[in-house]
């Protein structure tokens, strides 16, 4: 075609304003603007990319129809979790972080930024109430680099190398902390017993070289650690940091880590509000008490409420920006750039939609049905729980006694629709449930995987009733999705 | 508005969302759950969250939004380096869906496909765009993926047994900063090289720092000054010539997309950030995405998991045994992919030229009317053409008038518009950083370029008024000093309350809101 | 923002969203279809619409909106009648899916059974809430449902042979002003009866007015005062006495759901508002919706197509021969038949009891604090309470200042508060209308009583602020003369080029748009 | 459950709030309040409805389930018209529309409303520019309500009863028309003659108690009024008004009725920005010349433009608003109440993104594809053209040389997703083709018409290549929804 190359996103290549913009310059074509670049790196063809989609319609057809070809959790039965969980995001949460005052914004000042300054400070505040602390950051990409960034902090702070690992980890995440830290720290598996840290072995294995003890709750198979005190208290002895990686999800109900002792916090913001995006939304929170030693360590922006020249008029800024990689370069705290501010955002409104109330009608939610499930699978001959520890929303089962391996297990259970569970070895299932996996959801789950194992169902037995049918009014997912 | 702090808004009781309730068959299996758990674990007081209905904590966050300026609703391109182009609302649409947004990373691929296929896709054209050979697309930002890069060459050498003896990182000071933070990050003694004269990047420099010691050269081209080296290619093979690798920071891309690119540069490995160049939205300041491009010698090195086609199939293989391993969780950040792979599938090859083009087009003729004021200059390579920003000058009107770069863009948000000095440190005095990307017609770079020539106005006939800024604003000119004191910094509100009120609760509801409205 | 109109921001040559291209095997089968126009049919000028990019589009729109004051922004009770309450926002992720927003109403009906199922519930639930046998969700809005009222009475009497002889339509003036103007668009002739000395309708007026003449009486009850009407049931049997029908304008039903029940009276026919007492938003002023319920002697006449079960599938049934037969495409407004479908069911029974005892407890809650004004008043029924709403009256405020209520209105939006006074005529001297509905809290209730009374102050201390208002507003004081002159009024951009520009084109495009930031 | 009800929807269910106000208005109850409403007439149960939903996950898994089931014209291949149609809705539209700001705005006076105000006089401007007339209202409810409302206004001021129906009529949409108008005015069908209008009877039927001449174009059947300026022409020597009814979509290419002499044009704007709804979004438009006679009487809300304090300021506000029912009950001109507002606004959104290239280009493509589509089919055997007017977008096709009823075909093509039109009579198919329904749709749509009939597939024979396969881009609907 002669006609030129207009395009809606290219205000002017409209051909009068660029004609008009050439010649207010004094250039006869954009090939002035490119004299610096060698001829011999000029590329002197075309970028060969697939044919362009320009009318808007074509687009939302092309990609739109690749997206279609996925088949969503909404009609998958699903037990995943592993790092992403399945939790209801109010639409209160979804209409505010797409609102293009927010989705667009980036790095404004106090002044025309106010909004996101008290909003990602809101979120800081929301966030430090849940968990008990004083301090926590805007976000940083996600739960993996905080906890990384929380022991290399410990690092730092304790010029040692030495951490133990007390905990269970999720695999990529133990990939990342390592090759994160690994140049300052060196990572000391401590195996665990019963899913959670073996106290008496940590505690032999602590010495004056030791920057941090580093422990999950809930760990990688969900298990709640429940002798954390103990495991500060022997990280403090000897001026080790116990640093805590965690999923704040449970916080209505459990006692936070820093009422345990505590003294660096972090993790994944996914959970509050955030859809699961397959993997690709997640925000990281490292919070810390009031205490310089630990927040100049911090490399994050740290928003901070500020008087202004009106009385009784909250302003916003930076807190000691002077730490930053912005202000310093490589003399600052690792680095600070572009992270997960949005989903910070959406965090917050998410604690104030959820308030006290909500927050611990969740947490209970989530602990009666692990329970639940966690019996209703151990129910089924040959299925064994991977543990007795106290479980928030995640457990691994053993299918040991089945005669079948957990990716048995789950392709079988993928033919009737089912994700039954992340396999962690031949014999264990990691299972998760949620607020979005009702009862009868379980009980399919059950059912599924009596049949599968070749097991009578046994899981009617569960609530000691005859009847199977619930008569609770939320539909199941075959309902929905049918 | 004047919107309290959230938990003055708390009122007893309200609720903003319902939970589902335990089912009466799980209560009678599982009992009282939390009644169970053992008391040490046990929360005794709730965390002190507001409790507030609904509607009133949307209107909350829906007035908050008011008092922000995003890039939709203004002409944003004094935010330098930040590529502020339009995000396309077609791509909010289409990543909205909940065959995205539900989807868990872990299910069937037979189930993924499409997302599996996105990936590849985004993959594939970037490798054509930078030149290199494979790309992972799992990194989370801008300096996420510069930190990827400097993991994978210090991999590199590790593999070839030259971790001791390489570690040193040069960059250059226009380069952005995380280059020389994620080296130091990495274990790395940082070399930082300034311009020469004319403000381009000096070979000789470079030249004298390289050595045996050298891993790499994390460098910016064009830098933050919208300088393009015209020797890089002379850096690269310098680099080469004494062992160490050539790392490209891509993050200014956006005037040389389909003019030039980093592999026939000769770089080992890019990176590009996704929400600058390739359009998807900043988000407050995240999830942005980044992408890491390598040639086939670093390939072996980039994170995992990755996405393969098999026939007409797509796979997930997992990170092999050179693999600096995971860098983020799963596949980096998903919607701003898909956004990414929206935004190149409606351009094309023609269109990322236009992009090219325009943005450098639209730069030029900014430059020209922000010269045309007095006391604006832009140092270095003075009379020579940009590529896609400028740094500029306010040093002879701060010599004129005293009015700093600062107190001009305070000002500057009187009139809707965002301003933004530079990176520190500044070498460049009084400096501002004006990119205006492609997405700006003729008459929003006019309009941009005569509210600063009306500040400089200002600066010399009523310096009070510029001095005194802000007039137009939410807030008031606020006392920043408090936020670098130990004692008085208030990170949080419990911290505040803590501090100004020794742990008092805040007392009733804030006061009657009696705001002006939304102007 | 000071934003010019649209057509002042044109750049030729621009464009917003490109079209999809004839296909080339499209083209080569049938040519040029533009040119090979008969030439009287094909239009020589192209329509003088803006030729903008997106971003800039988008820009213009978001900005304006940003000068309207929504219900979720602000506390929307001065909006009497309106019934502003929360429209939940998850309603609106429910209705925004393919599945609703792509279907097609003539589609193979197993292809849409969600939706008629929808319908169908929303029907049988209305039919409980107002005690009515049959409901119909044709209407698009609350004056279309008067309409439809109207319509289905005039053929109810043409059924029976009455038509020349029923010709009028009684109502009362505190009935919404639709109820007048739909019987008289049906071809009626109204009589309108006036309250009694205390504000309640006078049943002695109308059992004067009622005669073989009458067709029906079309009633609001409670009225617009928020006073109920205590005889309502003596009301109907007097309209039935002498054969008329009975029709129930339910505009108001907020404070009464779950509480009294429009076929307990007697009534043959009401009316519901979807986009007031049901939870959907007021879009600017609609869509909104209406819901016809009748008696089963009536059932005949609704429109169609009807929504009918057959098992467990649903079908649809053309209008019968009686039926006043289409009011409206297909189904009515789709959208808000889900909304308030949603809304139902996130409340269920106890739920609308709250809504309507939460309302009728603000209402009198916000009464006892306006009526702490000095110079405000709640004419008629003095110290009895009141349903949902109240007219109230600035009389004695005006005799004593010369503030009009008119202008409290405009000086209360420099507060951030919408404010009404009342439907015409203004029996009420100095009216205002404020009705808060079960979506405010106390805090906000007592935010708004605080801004009148403060307004009530500068109109005794300073009536200079309030009577040049407004201050703080996007605009300034508008010269609304200009609006009854056919001379000058101008209702489109080419009417007003053409009046005040003898239609030369606008100048180059709108100056610098240095507006303040949004507040 | 004794717990007290507590609804997120309701802030003042909240215990201590709903004692403390009874408390201060001295009540005990909220019976209190209640006192005027006989005791007869309570309701002395709780209401008969199902179980709620509270919380916002089982209600999204309920009502999302229901809609779930039903399945669109994304998965379905529709040639589905008759007053609803499938065009494209550009984001930026929906954008806009579903802003908090404009999604719950009422009916704010022009200070605290002025975006709704503009954004309401630019549409009836943008309206304006298409049409090229000087007055456009804010829209009512649709284009039944817009024409039935434009007829009596030709009543109204000609204080005539009799109408001339000279064009095909959507069956409801004359329901609608009809027992609206009858109270004042008579309609007198005058068949058309292939396609449009007999303009001969017409004029033969005309006379001086003819209050209006009623055209549609393009028609029922989707035909284009060719003698538009005749009909005009007869009408007004009569004194009669011309009231055409119309749908704007074309008029990027066509002349618009105003130029050939119509003096009240109106129709529907649902083609412009809005999606289908199931037929649940429409909007009704009503232009006129700037002529306070016609203006006077309209009914809706008309938005002017005014001067303001502020040389230079554009302020808004109501023109004769004592037109109104608002101003007037009943001695207004019929009624004015909540209409269809924001989609005006859409509409208005739409079209500054269309701009006059745009529109344009849109027009071009419907006429080439409704003609492709005309010889697509007619060239299946025993296919034929109802008739060979102009059309645009909608034509119909006579099945009766088949040997199969339109009933019969839309029921085989459903079977294999195609919904190819809208059955008239036994032998008569509406078919309605857009810019969504590509070459290859179209193509797919005459091949399995053609196999539904039991003729050979004539289509790839049209553009006189061999190969079936197109080389555009676009997807297919199949590959869409795969």
């Amino acid at each position: 075609m002669t006609r030129p190359f207009v395009h809606p996103y290219i205000p002017n290549t409209a051909p009068e304003s660029r004609a008009a913009m050439l010649a207010a310059v004094g250039a006869t074509s954009v090939d002035e603007f490119y004299v610096d670049v060698p001829a011999d790196l000029r590329l002197d063809r075309p970028l060969d990319l697939p044919e362009p989609l320009t009318a808007e319609l074509d687009l939302e057809r092309h990609v739109g129809g690749l997206l279609s070809r996925n088949v969503s959790t909404r009609t998958r039965l699903s037990f995943l979790g592993a790092g992403t969980y399945h939790h209801h995001v109010p639409a209160v949460v979804d209409e505010i972080i797409n609102r293009s005052e927010f989705l667009t914004a980036y790095a404004g000042e106090p002044y025309e930024d106010h909004g996101r300054f008290q909003a990602l400070f809101e979120y800081q505040s929301l966030m430090a109430e849940l968990l008990a602390m004083d301090v926590v950051n805007v976000p940083t990409y996600d739960g993996y680099q905080a906890t990384a960034t929380g022991l290399a902090m410990a690092g730092r702070m304790t010029g040692r190398r030495r951490v133990l690992v007390a905990s269970d980890v999720l695999p990529a995440k133990a990939s990342k902390v390592h090759d994160f830290v690994r140049g300052h720290l060196d990572l000391e598996i401590v195996p665990t017993i019963g899913g959670t840290a073996d106290a008496a072995a940590v505690a032999s294995l602590l010495a004056d070289d030791v920057a941090a003890v580093w422990v999950e709750t809930p760990s990688a198979t969900g298990a709640v650690e429940a002798r954390l005190r103990e495991l500060a208290d022997a990280a403090h002895a000897v001026g080790a940091v116990l640093v805590v990686g965690t999923d704040p999800i449970g916080y209505g109900v459990l006692v936070p880590p820093a009422e345990h002792g505590a003294d660096i916090v972090c993790g994944d913001i996914q959970s509050l509000g955030l859809h699961q995006w397959f993997g690709g939304a997640h925000g990281g929170f490292i919070a810390v008490h009031d205490d310089p030693r630990f927040i100049m360590e911090m490399p994050s922006r740290l928003f901070g409420l500020a008087t202004t020249d009106v009385p009784g008029e909250y302003g916003f800024g930076d807190v000691a920006y002077d730490r930053t990689s912005f202000a310093h370069r490589e003399e600052g705290k690792e680095w600070v750039g572009t992270a997960a501010a949005l989903w910070g955002i959406a965090a917050g409104v998410y604690l104030t939609l959820m308030g006290p109330e909500g927050m611990r009608e969740l947490g209970e939610v989530l602990l009666a049905r692990t329970e639940y499930a966690r019996r209703a699978l151990a129910a089924i001959p040959g299925v064994e729980l991977g543990d007795d520890a106290l479980h928030l929303r995640e457990f691994t089962v053993d299918l040991g006694g089945t005669g079948r391996t957990a990716g048995d297990v789950v392709r079988d259970l993928r033919l009737v629709g089912i994700e039954p569970g992340v396999p962690l070895d031949e014999r264990t299932l990691l299972v998760c449930v949620t607020e979005m996996t009702s009862q009868r959801d379980i009980d399919r789950l059950a059912e599924s995987l009596a049949a599968a194992v070749g097991a009578s169902p046994a899981a009617s037995d569960l609530a000691g009733a005859d009847v199977p049918a619930a008569s609770d009014p939320a539909p199941t997912l075959e309902e929905q999705s049918a | 508005w004047d919107e309290p702090i959230v938990f003055e808004l708390t009122t007893p009781g309200e609720r903003g969302v319902l939970v589902t309730p335990v089912e009466s068959r799980v209560l009678g299996a599982v009992g009282d759950v939390v009644a169970a758990l053992p008391e040490h674990l046990r929360r005794a007081t709730p965390p002190a969250l507001p409790e507030m209905g609904q509607m009133r904590v949307l209107k909350h966050y829906l007035r908050l939004s008011q008092e922000n300026l995003g890039a939709d609703l203004n002409v944003d391109i004094g935010q330098g380096t930040c590529t502020m182009k339009y995000a396309p609302k077609v791509n909010e649409r289409l990543v909205n869906t909940p065959t995205l947004t539900a989807l868990h990373p872990l299910q069937d691929p037979a189930d993924v496909q499409g997302v599996l296929e996105i990936v590849w896709r985004t993959e594939r054209m970037l490798a054509e765009i930078s030149g290199m050979d494979e790309v992972s697309l799992h990194t989370q930002g801008g300096s996420a993926a510069i930190w990827s890069n400097i993991a994978m060459i210090r991999a590199y050498h590790e593999a070839n047994g030259e971790a001791e003896q390489r570690r040193e990182v040069i960059t250059t000071i226009f380069s952005h900063p995380s280059n020389a933070a994620a080296a130091k990050a990495a274990g790395y003694d940082v070399v930082t090289l300034y311009p020469d004269a004319d403000g381009y990047p000096d070979l000789d420099a470079l030249k004298a720092a390289l050595s045996p010691r050298t891993a790499a050269i994390m460098v910016t081209n064009p830098e933050d000054t919208g300088i393009y080296n015209p020797a890089i290619r002379e850096w690269v093979d310098a680099a080469h010539a004494v062992g160490a690798l050539a790392s490209y920071d891509q993050a200014n891309a956006n005037g040389i997309l389909g003019i030039t690119r980093a592999r026939d540069a000769g770089f080992d490995v890019c990176h590009f950030n996704l929400h600058k160049t390739f359009g998807t939205p900043h988000g407050c300041g995240g999830p942005g995405a980044g992408a890491n491009a390598v040639s086939s010698a670093l390939a072996p090195f980039l994170p995992g998991p990755r996405v393969m086609r098999d026939g007409e199939r797509f796979t997930v293989e997992q990170a092999g045994s050179r693999s600096i391993g995971s860098v983020a969780p799963f596949f980096g950040v998903v919607p701003n992919i898909v956004r990414a792979y929206a935004w190149m599938m409606a351009l094309g090859a023609e269109g990322l030229r236009a992009v090219a083009e325009t943005a450098v087009l639209n730069n030029n003729y900014l430059m020209k009317r922000i010269l045309e004021i007095p006391g604006a200059s832009a140092p270095y390579a003075v009379g020579r053409r940009r590529i896609e920003q400028v740094r500029y000058s306010w040093q002879d009107l701060f010599e004129e008038t005293g009015i700093s770069s600062e107190e001009i863009g305070v000002r500057a948000a009187d009139f809707g518009m965002h301003y933004w000095t530079s990176h520190h440190p500044y070498i460049v005095p009084q400096p501002f950083t004006l990119e205006p990307t492609e997405s700006y017609s003729m008459a929003e770079l006019d309009e941009y370029a005569a509210v600063l020539a009306e500040i400089a106005r200002e600066a010399r006939e009523e310096p009070e008024v510029v001095r005194t800024a802000p007039h137009r604003q939410t807030v008031h000119h606020t006392h920043h000093d408090d936020l670098d004191d130990p004692e008085r910094w208030a990170i949080t509100w419990r911290a505040y309350r803590r501090k100004y009120f020794a742990g008092r609760p805040a007392g009733a509801p804030a006061a009657a809101d009696t705001a002006e409205a939304a102007a």
